[in-house]
This record gives C-alpha cells, structure tokens and sequence, in this order.
C-alpha cells in the first residue's frame, strides 16, 4: 500500500459514525442554561471520512506493521517479545471487564477483584516478595514507583535530606537512572569490568550513607547473570541503602532464582515482558511492584483484601506512596497475565524459563559461525541467561556497515533488529532475545536472515546501507526533524511549515529575560 | 520429581523432547541445568512455585475465566452515572476492530522501516489531536492523564526557573496527591481554590497569588465539579504577566461543545483520552496527552517521543521518524527529560481512530447531546427536596456535584445501587468543605429517559 | 511472506492447543466398552505445531488475501462486494448467537427467533412478496430450492411429467440452469438480442405448454434492466409457467422497484450481496426465497409462528418441499443482514440504491475515457441500473491483451478484476459494479488503475501478460491441472505424484465394462 | 417527501451532498432519477418500504441488538446434551482470531495472485482432510453434510449408470428428505434399515437387497443412533462385488479415534465439518465435504471447485490454481456437474486452523475423551429403571439413543430443561418403530460431574 495520511482521504459531508442526538427534552433544558454561552462558534478541523475507508486506512496501515504475531520477533533489543495467547484476549476483551467502571461498589465486582488477588499472590510466589502493587502502568511506571518508595522510606526514618544519591549500572534499563534523577537524586551509575560484571569494590567504592538504594538487573541487559548478587544487595544494605531489583525481563529465571533470595527490598516486573501480555505498538502496559513486608506500607494503590462479603480495595494507610496512576491498574493486562500464569502453572513458569534459556543459547551457538559479530562479555564465561547483547564492530571494522544500518536491511526480511541501547557501552550493539516462544525453525531462520544481510554487507556496503528496499517505505531523511525550524511533529505543524498554511496562533507563554538557559543535548537518533 | 513431558506445551513449542535434545546437543550440554551454571546454589530456588495448579486445557482455561468474569455485573447491565475520571462514552466498533488487529496489538518498538504503519498511525493520532487541541506538538501517548498533568507542570517549572505551580482544588484528589509526589523537591503545590458558588476558578484568586515565584497555573476545564472555567483568558493574562504559564487540564471529547483553552491562551493543555474510544476496563484504558504551540522552548521539555513527519530518499514520499530523540531518557538516561517508557502507544492509535470515525460534525453531535443531557440532569434533580447541585447556575458538561440533605454519600450510593443504577462519587477527600457531596456524570448513551430514572430513584431515596 | 505450506511447519512433538483429557471414571467406563474393538492403531498424518506457530501462518496467508475491507472491491465479476459493518460482526459473534443449539426449546431462543420475524418481513416488504424462506446457505441453493418448489407445484397439479423444460437467459447466473438441469429439467437458454436484451418474441416461441419456469435475472448481469419485465412474466404465465426472479445482486432498485410490481411467483436475494454480509472467501453465505401466497405452503425449511407463548418454528405442512440444509438457515449471515437493514431504513435502502446506480453511472463516465473498452449494449441506451458489463475488446484487437491477462495486471494495484463470465458472449470482459459502498475517490483510484494497465498493455503486451509482480506469487502454470496425469488435488496427492511417497490405496469401486462412458468437457481455465 | 441529509450515511460515502452533486455532472444528469430511466411507472414501486424506522446511530443499534441477542440462554449458560447433526465441541480462540480477519472475512472471487493467501489456506484445509480421510481428492467445502451426501450419491449414479441407491435409515430424517428430493428423477431411494439389536447395518442386509441396479450404498459412521458401524469391509466388497459404490458419511472429528472408512474399501467419504472448530451458532455453521481417490472417474463427477497446486514462472515456487474447472457449472452453466456457488469457504479454512492446532495427538485424546464420555454416559444412564439405551453394547462415538418407559420425548426434554439441561432430541421421525426414543450427545467439554448430573436428572424425571 501507499497509504495517504487519513487528511487526504474523506469530503465534506462523509460520516464514520453516527452519535445519538440529544432528545427534545434535553435540547429544550440546554437551550435554557448557561452552557449556550459557551458553545464554540465553529465545528473542529477534523477530516470527515466514511466508515468503509477509515476502516480500509486503519486496516492498510496495520498491515505495514510487523507484530510478533506476524514475524520472528527476537530482534528488539531487550524487549522480551514473546507469544501473547490469543484466549487471552477474549478475557481482556470480555464485556464483563470491559464495560465495568473502576468505583462500582466492590460487591459487582467480585470477578475482577479475585483475579487481581490472585495475580498478586502469583507475582508474591514468583519473586519471593511478601506483598504486592498492581497498579503501575508499565514497567518504568513501576521503577518510578520503587524510587517513590525509596523517598519515602528513608523520609519516614528521617534520612530523606541525607540519602540524595542512587546508584545503579549501565547495563539497567535506562529508566532505573532517569526516574532516580526525576525523584531528585543524584545518580551514580557503575560500569562494568572485563567480565561485563560489576565489580564488588567499585560497588563499594560508590557507596556511602549518602546512598538512598541501589537499583540493578540481573542478569543485565547482557544476558549475564552475576553471581555476586547477594554480596552487591549485602554491601549495599550495609550503607543503609535500599536494594530495587529491575526484574523487567525475568524470562530465563522464573522458578530458578528469586529476588528474594538475593535479598532485596524492592523489585518490579513488566507484564508486558515476562508475562505475555502484547506489546501494544508501546503501551498499555502494566508493572507490578514487588516489597518486603517492611516495605509494604508504603505500596502505591490500594490493597485487595479478602473480608466475609468477598474482597474490597482498602486504602494502605498513611505511610502509602501517591498514586501512579489512576484507579487501580491496567486491568486488561493485568487479566491476561494472570490467565497466562493459570495456563502454565508453576511447573510451566519452569519451562518458560528453562527453553527460554536453551533457546537463547541456541541462537548464540548458531550466529557462532557467523562472521564478524561476538557475544559480548562472554567468551569463555558462564553460559547467558535468555538474551545476549552482540556486537557486530567486527563487520563495522571490515565493512563500514554499523549494527544500525543492518537492521534496516533485516526490515527486507520481515525482521527486527533493533539497535537503540545508548549509550554505546558494547560496540555496534544488538541483542537478541528469543524467549521461549519461537520454534527451532524460526530461530534458524532469524540466523540465516542475519547471516544474508552481513554478507551481503561484506560484498556490497553500499546496498545494505541504503536498505530497506522492500518494506513499506524507504530510507527517511531523519536530519529534518532535529531542527526546531523544519521539524513537523503534526499534520497541522506541516501544513503551517511546509504548505504554508495560515494559523492564527494566540498569544501565550514565552520565555522571558529571566528565564533559564536550558543546556540541550548533542543531537541523537533513534538507531 | 518433574515428569516428562512428551509433548510440548502449546505457547514454548521447543519444549517438544525431540527438538530440545537436538538443540541441546548443537549447545553442546547435556542438560538446561548446565546453562544456568551462573546462578549460584545458595540463589537457587529450590521446590516449585506456590501457583494454583495449570489449568491444563484451553477449554478449562476459559471455563475458569469466564466462570471468575462472570462474578462481576457490568455497567452496560444497569445505569451507570459514574464518572470521574473514567466515563462511559460509546466505543465505536471499528475502535475495537483495529484496537485488536494481530499486528497492532503485537508490535512493539519497531524501526520506521519495518513498523511503517505504527509510525503512521501514531502520527495520525498526534495529528488528529493537535487539529482538536488548536496545538502543533502533540507526544505519543504517555500513561494518562494524572502523569500528563503532573509532566505539565514539570515542563513549566523547567522553562520558568520557579519553584511554585498553583492547582485548582476542582482536581480529583488523587491526581493532586500524584502532581504533588512527582513535584516533590522540583516545586511546590500550592492549592488554588475554586469559588464555592460559582463551581470555577476566580481571576482574582488567582491574582492574590500570582508572583515571579510562580511557574505556572494549573486548572481544569470542565473542572472535578464538572463546571466549564469560562475566565480562562483573563487567567491566562495574569499568568502571562508575571512570567508565567497557563496549563489547562482538559476532556478532548468536550472540545466537539467548547473552545479549545489554547485559543484562551493556555500553554500547554493536558488531560486523558479514555473517553476517545477506548472502553473503561475498570479504570485500565488511559493515556496521557501534552500539547504545545511550536516552539522550541516547549519542545525540548518533552519527555514522551514525539513523532514527525519527513521525507525519504524516494522523490515525494513521506515518512515518519523521532522528532529531538536527544530529549529522552532512552538516549541520555538520566540526562534526558524525566524518562519515557511503554505507556500507551495502542490507545493512541484507537482514539485517532474514534477521532476520524466521528470528524468534525460527530464530535459537535456528541457534544451537544453530552451538554444537553448534563443540563436536563441538573434541573431535573436540582427540584428534588434535599438535593443541591453544586453552582446550579454555571455551564456545565458530563458531570455535576449535588449536595444532599440528610443522607450520607454512602447511603445515596446504596439506595441507588438497590434500584440498579450505579452512581453517587463521594467528593470528600477533593472538597472536604463541601461535605456529603457526590458526583454524577451522563454521557451521549444515556437517554432522558434513562435521568428521569435517576431523579426518581433520588427521589425516593431523599423521600 | 514466502509462507510455506503448513506441513513444512512444526516438529515432533509441538502442539497448537491442549484438549480435555478424559476423566479417570470416564476411561475406565471406556476400558470395558465395546469401543476398545474399533478403536484406530495410529494417531492420524497431520502436522504437529505449536500455537503461535499455527497463528502466524494464518495470519502471514490472511495478508495475502485482498478482502473488500482492503481494497477498492468494485471488480470481482457481479459480486455486489460492498461494505460489511464491522458493528454486525459483533451481533453475528456474539455467545448468545453462536452458543445457542438448533434445537434448544423456542422459549430460550426468542431473541434469534424474533431477528429471523423481523428479517423474514423485512425481506417480504423489499421484494413485495408475501411469504419469505431463510433456510437457503446461498444465493445457487435459494435457486435451487426455487426450482425444487417449481418441480413441487407443478407435480402437485399433475403436470410434473408435462413441464420438463425451464426457460432462461444466458445474462443469468449459470446456476439458474444448473440447478434446473441437476432438477432434471431439459434448459432452454435465451440470447440476448443487440439491445442486450430478451426479446419478447423469441420468448414466446421459447415457451410452450412443456415450460415448468422462467428464471430470469433483472437487471440483468449486464447492467441493464429489461422494461418489458412484466409482459415476459405475463408471457410465461400465459403458458402456465411459473416465474422465477433472480434477485441475487438487487442493490440497485431497492426500494424502487419489486419482484410483487412484474408478477413474480418466487424470487430470491443473496443476502451476501444487496444485504451486505461479508463475503468469507466464497462463504458462508446466505439466500432468502420469496413466494406468493400460492407457493408459499412449497417453501422449504419451517415457518416462523408468533404465539402466545412466543415464537415458534412449525412445520410448514404437506406440501413443503424438502430442507434445503440442516435446520434453520446460515443465522450468523441472517443477524448481520438484519442489522444492515435497521442501520438503513426504508429510505436508507433508497439511497443505498441510488447511490450504487449513480456510482455505476460515474465510473462508467470515467472510463469512458479510457481507450480500448466499452459498455456493452449501452450506447444510446437508458443507463445501466448498479453494474455494466464492459468488453475489452478494443485493447485485445489492438495490443492482443485479453481482459483475462489485464485482469492479473490488476494485482500488482492491489485490485480485482474477475473475468469468469463463461461463455463470453461479450468479448473480453470484464464488470464492474461499484455499489454504494465506495467513495468517489476509491472509484478514481480503480479507474486510473485500469489505464494505466490498458496503457501499458499498450507500450509492452509481453509486460502485462507476465504480470503480476508485486503480488504474493507469480504467474502459475494451470495446465497441469487439468490432466489427472499431473494434477495435485491435496498435498497427499502432490507427496505421492511427485515425492514419491509410498501410499497405501484399499480397494475400491473401479469401473466396469458395463459402467457408463461419460462425455468430458473441453478443458477450461478460471480466468 | 425525502428530506434532504446534511450528511452521508456511514455505509454511504457518496450520499454527501456536494459530492454527489459533483458526481450527477460528470455523469451529466440532474438528478439520480434520471438514471432509472429504464424502468416503467408501472413496475415503480410508490411510497416508502413497510421497514421499522432506521436505528439512528451505532449506539441504537447494538442497545436494540443486544438486548434482543440477550434474550437468548444458549447452551454455555446451560448444560447442554442437544446433537443430532449440530455439536457444542470446544472452538480453540485460534479459529475465531483467523476466522475473524478482515482479510478472509470479505475476500471473495480473488484469482491466485491477488488473493494466494486464500487459495493456499483453502488447500491446506483439502489437504489436511485428505490426511485424515485417508483420500486424496477433497472439495473445496460446499454448503453441509446433506448436501455432500447427495452429491456424492448422485456422482455414484452418474459414474455407475444405475439408478437406484441403499440408504440406511439411521440418518436424519431432514437429510434423508434432502437426498431423496436431489436425487428425484435421477434414482430411486432404497431404505436400507439397520438392525434394531446392534444399532447398525449388517451386511446380510446389504446382500438381500444389493444388485446390477444399485449405484451405491450410503451409510453412516458414527450413525443416528451414534452407533459405529463394523461392518465396512464386508459391506464393501458386496457392493463392489455388484458394481455399486459404498459410501460413507463420517463425522471427521472422530477419526481421531476411528480408522478412516477408506481403509475398509470406502469409495466415496461424505460429511460436515461443523464439529471442527466451527461453533453451533443455532445451526448455521455448515460445511460439506466430499472425499475420494484421486481417479478421473471420480474427479470429473465433482460439482464443486477442486484446488490444486502447481508450478510458477518462478523456480521452485508453488501456487494454487483450479482442477479441471471445466467440470463446474460457472464454465459450463448447465454442462457442467450439478452446480456451484459461493457456499462455505472460510468455515474450511477455519476447519483447517483447527486442525493445524489440533495435530494428530489432539484428535487422538479429543477421540478419547468423546468416547470415553459417551460409554461413561450410556453405562451411567443404562442402569436407571425406565430407560433402555438402543444397541447399549454396540461400540458408540458421541451420540446414543435412549428409549424412556411412560415418558414422552417431550416430558423428558421439559423435565432436563426444568432442571437447567438442554438435550432430549426425539428420533419420531427417523425411527418411527422406537417409540418415544430420544438422542443424547456428549462431547470433550463435558465431565464426567455434568454426565452424572445429567444421569440423576433423568432419575429424577423418571421417578
């Protein structure tokens, strides 16, 4: 297809759908009231498109996009795309979910409530942790909420002016820093040995009684467990810090190793990775805060409890953290993480893990006779966990051609190869993930797929370079957008800047004298 | 002991033995356990999970969840005039046709090469809303509405240097505690009072507090009372004057009824798209909008992505790409703006969907009947003995605060729930003053038919 | 997607879903059961594939087929593809549809009951006739049930032996006259005269005491409605022959006029076509049959009874002719069509037909400027009703293109353009029928595709007739197909033709010498 | 008069306004009338169609659809034992998703290249059949089982010359009505009745009627009275041993457990695919399909379109495209074989998605489970004073057939569903000489609890 923007389809006159018009007699109440004097003057400026052709465009665009269930997805980055069971989506999707409202009476809820009790049980089970929150809307919403924790913690025991610091890695999601930043604290991130570990001394050295936690992966984002994890949680809970335990990918592990094992405070998990609910292009997702019973009073969103007319949502008392969100969580994902957990039961969660694991050491065993790219960190070491960050810098070295530019190749396949984990601590990075969703055959074919695409770049740099060509579109000029003059982040934007269409902007805002001098950033793209 | 399986499950098709001894042997283990060499024994947890036991067939799968959903009784089943936050708008069947679409659902963080079509249809949204909002720069969705306001309101104190936001009280409580948490130690919430009679945010409150420590101002249209702020450009004038901006808080489905606060002069508008299309799901379908006019100050405040619109290398094709990535934390940890994570990508593209299925004339429709229907409830229950509405008199749209003599939240909530109508938000911890008060919302499902049910219901309740 | 077939996929082992096991009581009942005896000794050849596996082939083959909801459908032959509303599927999917058993007592069946009422009159009023059928799968097995009621009537008058021969016309669909042959009648086709039309002389001398019916399409698939209509229904009558309307594509007249106005004994719509449900690849379908008052104790399948105690199916008596399917009718096709109609009204079909005959109308002035097609039989004539039949016998002449080979061209748009209308009697052709459902902009769109195929079929023949290119698959080799020798009816088939698989084959019938030598047609390909 | 809309009906782009103005110039007309030019006064239809009133909006339409769908209590709120010819069998989630695709939901007449996705999944589903009927000729599905069956008699006839056929009667009465009015004319219906004892046909039956006149043999496996017939081999060879044909109606799900009747010399294999992940939707999921050897006498007898897989212009590459078409009425019009239509393709390749999920160890503990259910049930059932089960020792799949002392048909059924059961079908009219004898079926969803359940109603009722 070469789909049009939905602008320049639709005339005057077409209808997607038809609304209810007000009855007579509430027209006649309207005419009499206060709101005519606030009525706007002009109808929006939105296209006007039948229903048969929003549908068709909507349809279209779907179609130019590559979801895990049309493609073998184990190319994002760190993205733990596995399969989301289409049952699921039935429950999701079922009127008796859909159509409730978030403060009906607990009594007409009692479905919904005990799912939720149980998925709190369930994620209690899986991480060792003794209670549970549901609420956070995706995972780095649940990071935010253990900082959150965090603050109030050491405010509750008067350390909150003292503990400005957090220290996390590099190879932890990027949110572990930036929500610490945003909270206020002044962030330490550590980077890794030879060995792609952190180092107990340089840990060590890091800490102080400034230190308010620590929030660390594990295994990283490399793929690499560490197995000094109890000694990093000791040293830190010996300075008085919290330990946050980044558990967004817990594929490889569940069943085999626990948070509270290590003997952490706090963890989270994304639903949205580990257990399966869909990626949604990005959202909604879901997150679930895992805490020690100490740490339980200062959960965010109410608690389930289970009285004698079945359960109600109690507030957690004074020392809660604020809400993350509103009303209880994203309920559908919740829904279908809890029926994921039910198909699989523990001895499932088990399996999960364990071909998630083979499967990933599977595909490192194959892209072995590829040339020019390398696990990092793990020559000679202990086998990863579920995903492993590579590096091409081998093929960039003989070729030219960065780890970035061969995944807009692999886009002529089908295929995902996702590049984007600034910084660069790892050269040419791409890691891949299989989960234990895909079969031996696509696993193959993935390899193969990468193996085609760095040869070719070995005989002809050039094509690769300006790939793709057989996907819906071709290679976009990126440089216009960073540029506050061309940019066009709207329809609307590039109609006043680009066809020269006339906006009447009001008067607002805008920087005075005084105002800061705000320090921008290199500028830097998404691959 | 673990038994065997001789089949795979369903979703991990390599846990068929056949398979998983080969690719074992290409590994070259003789067993998983050897992969997890890493993870010391002391770490190792040992037993099985505590998790009821799997449910070992689709059949039982749904037997198990339908017999648990069915337990609750829908909102679509009774009269519901709950509101709130979340509202019970009409979900267009195309919405959930696309919303559900394999390719939408599954995709993720995809290039625009290979996700064309995500890219597309986000930009669309951005595009559809930006034209309703009267504003150029609009993000890909962040998680809702609560962590759009409180963003805002970062973004301004960012911008001004000030450490001092106002909020109106006409804010649901617990997105003010959000705003607050998340402004903690960046400035400080100081709460700016709505008139008790006329239900709106008063130029000269504002003015009493407007000073150079003030970043911005931060007020709702239609407010927590359901009233419309109507002084929205002298409000502004204050802000603007003292050096500081307006943030208005706003439903885009009203914006079919009433003026876009950007032509007010507000500048940065803020709210939630739940109503656009997505269903309630018991409080799990939001998304967070921010919009600004074009202008870099406001741009590189950003934290969400935001997509643009850009040509390829072929002659007159467009295609779609990251517009400043250097602003995210995704780029720059923690030196990008606070951060941005999966929030709510899909429900984007489902309201831009709702947004071109109704256009400009559906939209104006919903609006009215909303308007209507919200001022046919008021006269109908303001009659009622023992029945206040809260600013009678001031426009309203979908909802509205009454005050009742003589009987308790909780009462009025039960009596109601007794005649199968849902209803009745105690307004307690958002106006404590205004004691036993609840809220009611209609919207364009409900007919007058349907509010002449409700004031009867009050009315014997208050009988 | 180069999907390969589904027997490629999977592996020893791999399962797409978990069926209930037998409970312990259960097997052991089973254990002394007479079953143990005919119980087979291996599991049947079929492929082993786990669940996401199965989802992503379906999906990858769903992408590579271009349904009306994707494309500008207005090519496929005289298939009234139109828009079927995605609000409908949720009636026709719906539990309380799809989980409710034929013969579950009426009184838990009064909603479906009514919808079938409501639909049964709705039908009656747009044909104006007075009793209604649902039972018919599709629009052939509604003619075939019209023709079992002509057989019945007539048999019923003792003139079964006497009326062994049914009139039709070669613009009908071919299964007027395959139904009336499988019936046993001897078929008598009428050809139109230069006006495209039947004339009523040749009518006439085609008529005799020996006519059981005349089954007659109007307007015809041509386009063009034959305003002598009631004097050929007079015509047949006069000879004691019964009527028959074709109404399968009635989407141009609705409202306007009805089988009741021209005389018409019986009629029948698709309801896949005028009433708007989706089309499902060649179906599920759905056919309505439409009597008079004198037939209506022949129609097939029960009657719908309002009573006391609510609706009720009975039996229609004596006289009724044989079911033409299991129980009561294809009812998920029945909810959506009487959903479309509620959606439209009275005047909503109106302007439903009105519009499809102004869209036909426009396209035919679009493509009037295209060089190398006509309308047939429409110059100077009245405008054709809600479709033209076209001859591309101007481009075949002067490029040697047929419309067959332009036809594969059209895939590489993304569109259709069907040429089955055997035998052509129109050279080359190929119709188009736009209905109501597209806007002008789609209509543009299929135009502008069509010259720039006829214009490259111009610069480069050889161009077209390769064609296509961007499709899913390339030009296929149908000659094999046709010679028992080669062709591959199943993969079984293919494995043993071609692979080389070692089949068992039990014995079986063969024939023998006394056994008839049947007559073969000459080969003939779909396009 | 019409009034004049200010705006399109969704359905309706092209009835804006200023488009169609537009349109009516370029056609060069002044008004659509204008256009019905062809049709006389006389056949005009006046006024406006006898419709209830147009539901106005989306939201109207579903209120008023739902609340007449919710007045059903279908067979998943219940318990249900209803069959005979439709079964609640377990529809995987798989099927709906691809079932429900936009794509395949409104494709149509596509050729190979545009719509290859169609013709290689509708392959697949004749190629999975073939699989598991053991015959390598499979149709693309035409509209059910009854009319598969007389299809596949009247292939018999015209492939033999013959003109009389054998048809058990345990086959549904509305089928045997089906086969004898489609074969009226063409051949003789001979009744060929099973033995009352055991439930089937038994070959000395065949014998005493079987000669040079009869084209074929039809029966069933399982039959009506959900009895598995035995006896193939010998019927076979008397048939053959005469010149006729044996053929066989089968319900494909059970060859999970049963061996194929192709192994036992069946020439023709018939039957529905409704049980195969179809669902029951009141009857109206149907599709038919016709089995045999791939041999010309067979092939060119088929009425519907045949599929087949071939070579393009492409190495190595394999499309789809039609197997000697010209047998098809769409070729031949009145030629051609019987006749074909538009009849139940995408039930086939939901049929074939429900397979592929399934898989052959599916089938077989799906097989298992129905008969282990049904012996369960006939054992339970058997022992209750006042009910004999027919031919109770005969091998059994699915169905059986329960005679009740001093009960109607009719007092059982209202007595199970006063009890919250559905099931009970009378076999009046198949077997007239049983009495009051009524069909149960069970199938994988149920449990041995409901079957007990079931068995202690019926206790009840006949206490």
């Amino acid at each position: 297809w070469n789909e049009p923007l939905i602008f320049a389809l639709g005339s005057e006159g077409e209808r997607g759908v038809r609304v209810p018009l007000a009855d007579p007699a509430a027209l006649e109440a309207l005419s009499r009231g206060a709101e005519a004097a606030v009525r706007r003057a002009r109808p929006t400026a939105l296209p006007e498109v039948g229903q048969a052709q929003v549908l068709r465009h909507f349809l279209r665009l779907s179609q130019e996009t590559l979801g895990a269930d049309l493609n073998v997805d184990i190319g994002q980055g760190t993205c733990t795309m596995k399969y989301s069971p289409k049952v699921n989506e039935e429950f999701a999707g079922a009127a008796q979910s859909v159509e409730t409202h978030p403060l009906q009476h607990p009594s007409t809820v009692q479905g919904t409530l005990e799912i939720l009790h149980e998925l709190e049980r369930a994620i209690a089970s899986v991480s060792g942790m003794d209670a549970v929150s549901l609420q956070a809307g995706a995972g780095s919403a649940a990071i935010w909420g253990n900082v959150q924790i965090v603050r109030a913690y050491h405010a509750d025991r008067g350390e909150g002016e003292q503990r400005d610091e957090v220290v996390t890695t590099i190879f932890s999601h990027p949110s572990n820093a930036a929500t610490a930043k945003t909270a206020g604290y002044r962030v330490v991130t550590l980077y890794p040995g030879d060995d792609g570990l952190i180092e107990l001394d340089a840990l060590r050295a890091a800490l102080s009684e400034r230190t308010a936690a620590l929030l660390i992966t594990n295994p990283e984002d490399t793929g690499i467990f560490n197995p000094a994890i109890a000694e990093i949680v000791a040293a830190a809970h010996e300075v008085g810090a919290l330990c946050v335990y980044d558990q967004a990918n817990a594929n490889g592990i569940l069943g085999i190793t626990r948070a509270r094992e290590a003997g952490f405070d706090l963890c989270h998990f994304n639903l949205h990775k580990t257990f399966s609910t869909p990626h949604a292009c990005g959202g909604p997702a879901a997150g679930a805060i895992g805490a020690t019973a100490e740490l339980e009073p200062f959960l965010p969103g109410p608690r389930l409890v289970r009285g004698e007319d079945g359960f109600r949502l109690e507030d957690r008392g004074p020392r809660t953290t604020a809400p993350i969100r509103p009303f209880w969580g994203v309920v559908p994902n919740l829904i279908r993480a809890y029926a994921w957990i039910r198909a699989l039961g523990a001895e499932g969660l088990r399996e999960v893990a364990e071909i998630a694991v083979l499967n990933n050491n599977y595909v490192m065993s194959r892209l072995s006779e590829v040339e020019g790219v390398r696990p990092a960190y793990l020559e000679g070491a202990h086998p990863p966990i579920e995903q492993v960050r590579y590096s091409w810098d081998g093929l960039a070295r003989d070729t030219g051609v960065t780890s970035g530019e061969l995944g807009q190749r692999l886009a002529d396949f089908g295929m995902h190869l996702w590049t984007s984990h600034h910084p660069y601590v790892v050269p040419d990075p791409a890691t891949i993930e299989p989960t234990e969703a895909y079969a031996r055959r696509e696993l193959d074919e993935y390899v193969d797929a990468l193996r085609q695409a760095s040869a070719e770049a070995r005989e002809d740099p050039e094509f690769v370079r300006r790939a793709p060509y057989k996907s819906s579109i071709h290679h976009v000029d990126a440089q216009s957008m960073t540029d506050p003059e061309t940019w066009a982040t709207s329809w609307r934007a590039y109609r006043r800047k680009y066809l020269g269409e006339d906006v009447r902007i009001p008067a607002h805002w805008s920087p005075s004298v005084d105002s800061p001098t705000r320090e921008r950033q290199e500028k830097l793209f998404h691959r | 002991m673990r038994e065997v399986a001789r089949f795979a499950h369903p979703y991990i098709p390599n846990s068929a033995p056949v398979v998983k001894a080969e690719m074992l042997a290409t590994v070259g283990v003789a067993d998983v356990d050897e992969l997890y060499a890493s993870i010391p024994n002391a770490l190792r947890f040992e037993g099985e999970l505590d998790l009821p036991s799997a449910l070992e067939s689709e059949v039982a799968l749904r037997r198990h969840m339908n017999g648990l959903l069915a337990r609750n009784v829908t909102a679509g089943q009774t009269l519901s005039f709950l509101g709130a936050g979340c509202y019970q708008h009409y979900v267009p069947s195309i919405c959930g046709e696309i919303n559900s679409r394999a390719e939408f659902l599954t995709a993720y963080a995809g290039e625009p090469y290979e996700d064309h079509g995500k890219w597309q249809a986000i930009f669309e949204y951005t595009s559809l809303m930006a034209d309703l909002l009267e504003m150029d720069v609009v993000n890909v969705p962040n998680y809702d509405g609560y962590q759009a306001a409180a963003t805002a309101l970062r973004m301004a104190v960012r911008m001004t240097g000030r450490a001092t936001v106002l909020v109106s009280d006409a804010v649901l409580a617990d997105k003010r505690r959000k705003i607050e948490s998340y402004l903690e130690g960046a400035a400080t919430v100081v709460v700016l009072p709505v008139d008790r009679e006329t239900g709106r945010v008063v130029p000269s409150a504002v003015e009493e507090r407007m000073g150079d420590d003030v970043a911005a101002v931060y007020l709702e249209t239609p407010n927590a009372l359901g009233v419309v702020e109507t002084e929205l450009s002298a409000i502004a004038g204050i802000a603007h004057g003292a050096g500081g901006l307006l943030i208005c808080g706003v439903e885009p489905l009203a914006l079919g009824f009433l003026e876009s606060p950007a032509s007010s002069g507000a500048d940065i508008l803020c709210g939630d798209i739940q109503a656009l299309g997505l269903g309630m799901h018991f409080g799990g379908a939001h998304g967070g909008f921010i919009a600004t006019h074009d202008e870099e100050t406001f741009v590189y405040e950003f934290p969400s992505r935001l997509f643009g619109i850009a040509p390829t290398v072929e002659d007159g094709e467009l295609g779609f790409t990251d517009v400043a990535y250097e602003r995210t934390s995704l780029a720059m940890r923690e030196e990008g703006i606070e951060w941005v994570g999966t929030a709510a990508a899909l429900w984007g593209i489902t309201a831009g969907v709702y947004l071109s299925l109704l256009g400009p004339h559906g939209l104006s429709e919903l609006g009215e009947t909303v308007a209507a229907n919200t001022r046919y409830a008021i006269e109908r229950i303001r009659v009622l003995p023992g029945a206040e509405i809260i600013a009678a008199d001031a426009p309203h749209w979908r909802e509205f605060a009454v005050r009742f003599e003589g009987r308790t939240a909780a009462e009025v909530e039960s009596g109601l729930r007794g005649r199968g109508i849902f209803g009745a938000v105690p307004l307690r911890r958002e106006l404590p003053d205004l004691g036993e008060t609840v809220l009611f919302a209609v919207t364009e499902i409900h007919s007058s038919a349907d509010i002449d049910r409700l004031a009867d219901a009050l009315e014997g309740i208050l009988a």
